[in-house]
């Protein structure tokens, strides 16, 4: 056992090193480490200018989609070389995370399912940099239940084969900078939910689409709706068959849980870090049995979730599938941030409830209280990790399901989310 | 045994509820949250009107002169509706100071004018980050005038007068009263996690300070108002807690997904069952510091920490699980989650946190209250 | 708000007191405040013969069953009375403990669904001690889903009328020392599993009957299985109709759920007492701020339930019926035992795996370890608590039902549970 | 990087998990459990013929010169099965107190018979309730012969030798090699949790005791073995984790209720989602510990606590929920649950309890080894 890499990861290493040492933006670099939740940081100027600036340049010099074929602009390295780059990488990889969706999870779809002439023009340009694209997948009634979405496709009546989209997104990130977006929709509502889905991708310039920034619980605007009125899409910007969306879904789906890092943070650093410095009663937090009890369930969740990322990377190393050992970090790092934010709040006392610059560690704590409800939603919330862990790993049966064999139009809903209080939302 | 409100009561919480329920609607607690206003002055002039800002305040000061009880249930629909106000300021503290410890001058003076609302009190006593004890008192009075620096005081941007903990002359703590409309008294509002009660910093030069009670007895005076607000305080937990639930249950009725009700899978069910647990735990106890408060019974500190314990709990794991019931929809802005997130994180720090309040009781229980656990 | 006794409530618990005082038999005191968990604590005698005894001179002054009609031998008394009885009967109740279910299930469901002739034959030895009655309900391969059960009764071919019975039930408590026992059966597995359900009383001494102690995990036998293997029971001995089983069930069911105190115990006051004698590092356990995070959070768990309890007697006071705040008791208490005791092992050190006389509190907290489990199980597992607060307390929605409108006999079944290691299990 | 087992460790595993499939069966742990038997003297035999016990010792002294990675595979492997076996107390424990401060003279004499089986050794320290510390050692050793009541004593009632802690003439604590089978010691059997392991209670008067180590230097070669017992030992509160979570994953496929498998019901199927959870942290966080054991690395102490503190909830975890998913079922004798729930506890206890090892992990990491948590 060891943290040792190999000759050839070693000498990818310092490749990779020299080359970020020689061209990264280095005076970003300390507003990128005080980056705080849901922002890369960089205020200092545009970030998504900078970003893409970033993007070219990796591009131009071989470094950008590590994981993509050279063909489509990619670098065709192996998983574990994509690694190596990310850990070199370090806090410049914030900068161009308004591609991570494209290069993550659309490119791969378009890879998958585009035609060659489709791929070939459009793949380049989302290497380097050129376009932003986004997924349009979530709508307000159909969270966790993907399958149920609502967003109509029906062919135009004038004969061109044209698609007329109808219907709203949510949850679209990045969709103000985005140039295309993958867009499924319902083209049959008359068969059960997973059978009458479509993919496209579509020009976020067409006329009809609008985007609406979300104001969220902690104040920040991360997320989008994006609405549709009579979208023309043509019927060659379909991905797979008509009926095919769902299959195709899955490919982008699949890819979005394929990331694997160093482990998810629990935000654990940060509080240890606090107590060291923090007082109770005159003597340091950390020497305060209650606090140490308390850090220490937490570190090893922190430490368990690093070393369960190093598994995943040796497996990597070897060339082997790394196991199912991630799908447990969200779960874990989203409560155990909830519950640390909370406890480092009740180590300020009252001032704990101000939320400042001056506030130990510039509100990190208050900030990660606020973002942290997300984090245990986005993307699979709790139960559905918990039922994924539950079925894909452990092998347990499904949840029954009584919408499987039912036409869509007949199966029973709540229309979009209402709110629970005597107030319209403002969504 | 009658471990329960009495009907009189149950009434006059149907009647604060229906008041509330049109002066206290999620858009009145909004225009706090986005708006330049530090509270809902309107809401506070009705309150007044009714005789709740007074209802522990005897007749003679202007109050209605009831009990503590019809406080708790004040408190508690206060709770529920996230009433942006500072009557925890101006009446569980500062009232409650005075009438405990003022003179007969400083009640008639200042009694009356805080049931009716034309002035707003509230207390000082925490100098910045961790726990508040007497030795993290460093404000000094001499020849009556005080300086040094108290934040956070909640309610502090917003308030007329404060009653503020500050070494007297000869080195112990007092409580003064100080009039923060008189020179050398400067206010900073403070950002904080809940907009929708005002957060500041008090800075005292010199500014002229009333002695409140005997001197040096100023620690043993607040602990015991703090203990007493801590009750009414865990009936605004107790509902915002029970409001958070019952949210949480609604949109798990309505919400459907896989073609159910949310509420149909058992792991959204027992999120909210957990949660129905905490609040009926809180409850009880809740009932078990407004007898101790109305009694004046000797365990009256085991139950006030007990109640503040338990609600503070309660609370927090209502109000984060009814983000997680919502899903997304819980994150954003235009629902009303992410407010009782805020009010319950914010309750749970002030008056100290629940560690301290843990502290508290285990103390206060090994100190000769053990039997009450029993 | 007051913990006083109104008037009549004073008079009465003054002459309770008075008889329980002339009467209650004083040498047990001190071994039934000993009780452990799982036995009422006698030693120095028969405990059955000696609850028999109480149970006798209870019944001879009027005492016993304060909630059933005289005629029947109780002492229609009001449940405010009932729990005042209780309160004063302290330690004694442990006494008649063997009579709990006949007096709070058996008997209530015979009251309301037997012949009065039966009536009048069974509940006066019941009510005085006489006759112990037990319940056999469960099997093993239906516990939580106890309309499931497979024990058979059939029509005897001689036409006599009669029915015999084969099949096996568990977790009965009291069978070997009852006389009587009420049996739930399944008389036609050709409909859907809850309408082919018949109750029946029978005399346990009936040919055909056997009962086994089962060893439980924490080495004590307070419960049993019941095997029938050709059992038979005169029709006249039917409670309702053929098939109406499940409805008298309930009967049973909902008497079970009746019953108020002042809350069920968490232990916490023992790990009070120990936390105020116990050490750490030289200085009081109960001074380390770890133990009183820890304490505090048990503390108030154990407060609520015992001022929920409060808040029930006091709506029985005012002659109103209490709310379902009761059923939180044992779902709070059965997890509050288990991690208080787990935590109590902790503060002993190396020395918590020993559990012997000399452990703290004669191994008390030991004790609670191994029985705790079962406490989160029996009468209801914590899953099945959360499901009954869920919806008859939160009014959500049931489970889905796949088993609802399907023949019994086409359920599908896993056979009585299997063990879950290499070999066959002793039961 | 490579946080894994080579393929020979693997094909190692098997080949013990082979060999105990066998020798150590639900039925051979009951033996024990129910029987007079101290520990199951055919399987030590045969893992001590197969060069188990020995892996880790060189093989001048008898052993399989193997590193200590295959001896955290063997521990695994014990803790799946429960070994009734008393493997910590006499390899852990006694041969690495041995191999660290023993002359070549005591290594020759103790280390070829540990290896093979022929004798059993334990490690005797704790003098009663609550944590062993310097302070709490009473035992005393004057002219070579120690005086003084060592318990709890893992495996002390089937054990040939001890390495015990006690006051030297000079008043510090040293380690000494004791001969149970001496005059002036006397045993008792202790019952506890977990009848599948012994436990003794040692009682010493003037029985002859031979110095092990430097003098003075006994509370320091304690801690720096009993860090390493614990990575060894979190291994084996990993393998019972797994097996517990195995256990309830496959009785929840194949028990039914309400005609479905009880495991697609969320309410399991979320019970059991956590458990491999905590099983999943422990394990990462034991190759962590694994790594340091091996590489000698600096930051050992805070791994060895890391791996400890995670494995012990995990099992503790697993153990009671596997319980709890077997239903009723579970609560049987005859069913295996209540073994591993015995054992979680049992273990959780023995070399200082969970919140001693939570206090050594914060205490190390503030003490310098902070940048190994980040």
């Amino acid at each position: 056992m060891d943290f040792e890499d190999t000759a050839e990861e070693a000498a990818f290493r310092a490749q990779v090193r020299a080359w970020i040492d020689a061209n990264a933006p280095k005076h970003l670099e300390e507003e990128l480490k005080r980056a705080s939740f849901g922002s890369n940081g960089v205020v200092s100027e545009d970030p998504i200018a900078t970003g893409k600036a970033w993007q070219k340049k990796k591009a131009e010099a071989g470094w950008a989609c590590l994981h993509w074929p050279k063909e489509y602009g990619g670098a065709a390295r192996t998983p574990i070389e994509r690694v190596i780059w990310g850990q070199e990488e370090g806090p410049y990889a914030a900068l161009t995370g308004v591609f991570t969706i494209g290069h993550g999870m659309c490119g791969p779809t378009v890879m998958a399912w585009a035609a060659d002439a489709h791929k070939r023009r459009l793949l380049p340009p989302l290497a380097s940099g050129e376009h932003v694209w986004c997924q349009l997948f979530s709508e307000p009634a159909s969270g966790s239940d993907l399958a149920g979405l609502r967003t109509r496709a029906v062919k135009a009546d004038d004969g061109s084969g044209d698609w007329i989209i109808n219907g709203q997104k949510i949850w679209t990130s990045g969709a103000q900078y985005s140039d295309w977006g993958l867009l499924i929709t319902r083209t049959n509502p008359d068969v059960p939910k997973h059978k009458g889905l479509t993919m496209f991708f579509l020009d976020m310039k067409s006329p009809g689409v609008e985007v609406r920034p979300i104001k969220q619980a902690n104040g920040q605007s991360s997320f989008n709706e994006v609405y549709f009125t009579d979208v023309r899409i043509p019927d060659n910007q379909r991905l797979g068959e008509v009926g095919q969306g769902w299959e195709v879904s899955l490919t982008t789906l699949m890819n979005e849980r394929l990331s694997i890092g160093s482990g998810m943070s629990t935000g654990f650093p940060d509080l240890f870090r606090y107590c060291m410095d923090a007082e109770i009663d005159g003597k340091p937090a950390v020497e305060d049995s209650g606090v140490r009890s308390k850090l220490a369930q937490l570190a090893v969740k922190q430490s368990g979730l690093k070393y369960t990322g190093m598994r995943a990377i040796s497996a990597l190393s070897k060339g082997e599938t790394p196991g199912p050992e991630n799908s447990i970090g969200k779960l874990v790092a989203g409560a155990a941030m909830q519950d640390l934010s909370i406890f480092a709040l009740d180590l300020q006392g009252e001032a704990g409830a101000i939320w400042n610059e001056d506030s130990p560690q510039q509100g990190r704590f208050q900030a990660m209280l606020m973002r942290s409800p997300a984090t245990r939603i986005e993307g699979g919330s709790d139960e559905i990790l918990r039922n994924i862990i539950g079925e894909r790993v452990l092998g347990l049966p499904g949840d029954i399901r009584v919408d499987k064999d039912v036409a869509f139009k007949d199966i029973p809903t709540s229309g979009r989310g209402k709110k629970s209080s005597a107030e319209a939302p403002r969504t | 045994m009658n471990l329960d409100f009495s009907d009189e009561q149950k009434q006059l919480r149907d009647q604060v509820r229906r008041f509330l329920s049109e002066k206290c609607t999620s858009a009145h607690v909004r225009a706090i949250l986005e708006g330049p206003e530090s509270y809902d002055k309107a809401l506070y002039k009705g309150l007044a009107d009714l005789g709740l800002l007074g209802a522990a305040i005897p007749e003679e000061y202007g109050g209605s002169g009831l009990t503590h009880l019809e406080l708790c249930v004040i408190a508690e629909e206060l709770g529920r509706c996230l009433a942006p106000v500072p009557v925890s300021s101006s009446i569980y503290l500062t009232a409650e100071c005075l009438l405990h410890a003022g003179s007969a001058k400083q009640k008639e003076a200042w009694l009356p004018r805080l049931a009716s609302g034309e002035v707003v009190g509230t207390f000082a006593s925490s100098e910045g980050q961790g726990r508040t004890t007497p030795a993290t008192i460093a404000a000094k009075v001499e020849g009556g005038r005080i300086s040094g620096t108290k934040w956070p005081v909640v309610d502090g941007d917003a308030a007329d007068i404060a009653v503020v903990t500050a070494r007297d002359e000869k080195g112990g703590i007092s409580l003064y009263l100080v009039d923060l409309a008189a020179d050398g008294v400067h206010r900073e509002t403070l950002q904080s996690i809940d907009p929708t009660r005002g957060q500041a910093r008090l800075t005292f030069e010199s500014a002229p300070a009333e002695l409140l009670g005997t001197r040096g007895d100023g620690w043993h005076i607040a602990s015991q108002v703090i203990d007493r607000a801590a009750i009414l305080m865990a009936f605004e937990q107790l509902g915002g807690a029970d409001r958070a639930l019952e949210m949480a249950r609604d949109y798990a009725l309505e919400r459907m997904a896989f073609g159910r009700p949310i509420g149909s899978f058992q792991a959204i069910k027992h999120i909210l069952a957990d949660m129905y647990v905490s609040a009926t735990l809180a409850r009880s106890n809740c009932y078990y510091g407004a007898w101790a408060l109305v009694s004046g019974a000797g365990e009256l500190p085991v139950a006030a920490a007990t109640a503040r314990v338990s609600s503070t709990t309660a609370f927090q794991h209502c109000a984060k699980n009814n983000i997680q019931v919502h899903g997304g929809m819980g994150f954003t802005w235009a629902f009303d989650c992410h407010l009782f997130y805020r009010r319950s994180n914010m309750l749970a720090v002030s008056l100290g946190s629940l560690s301290t309040w843990e502290t508290n009781l285990i103390e206060r229980m090994s100190a000769g209250n053990a039997w009450s656990a029993a």
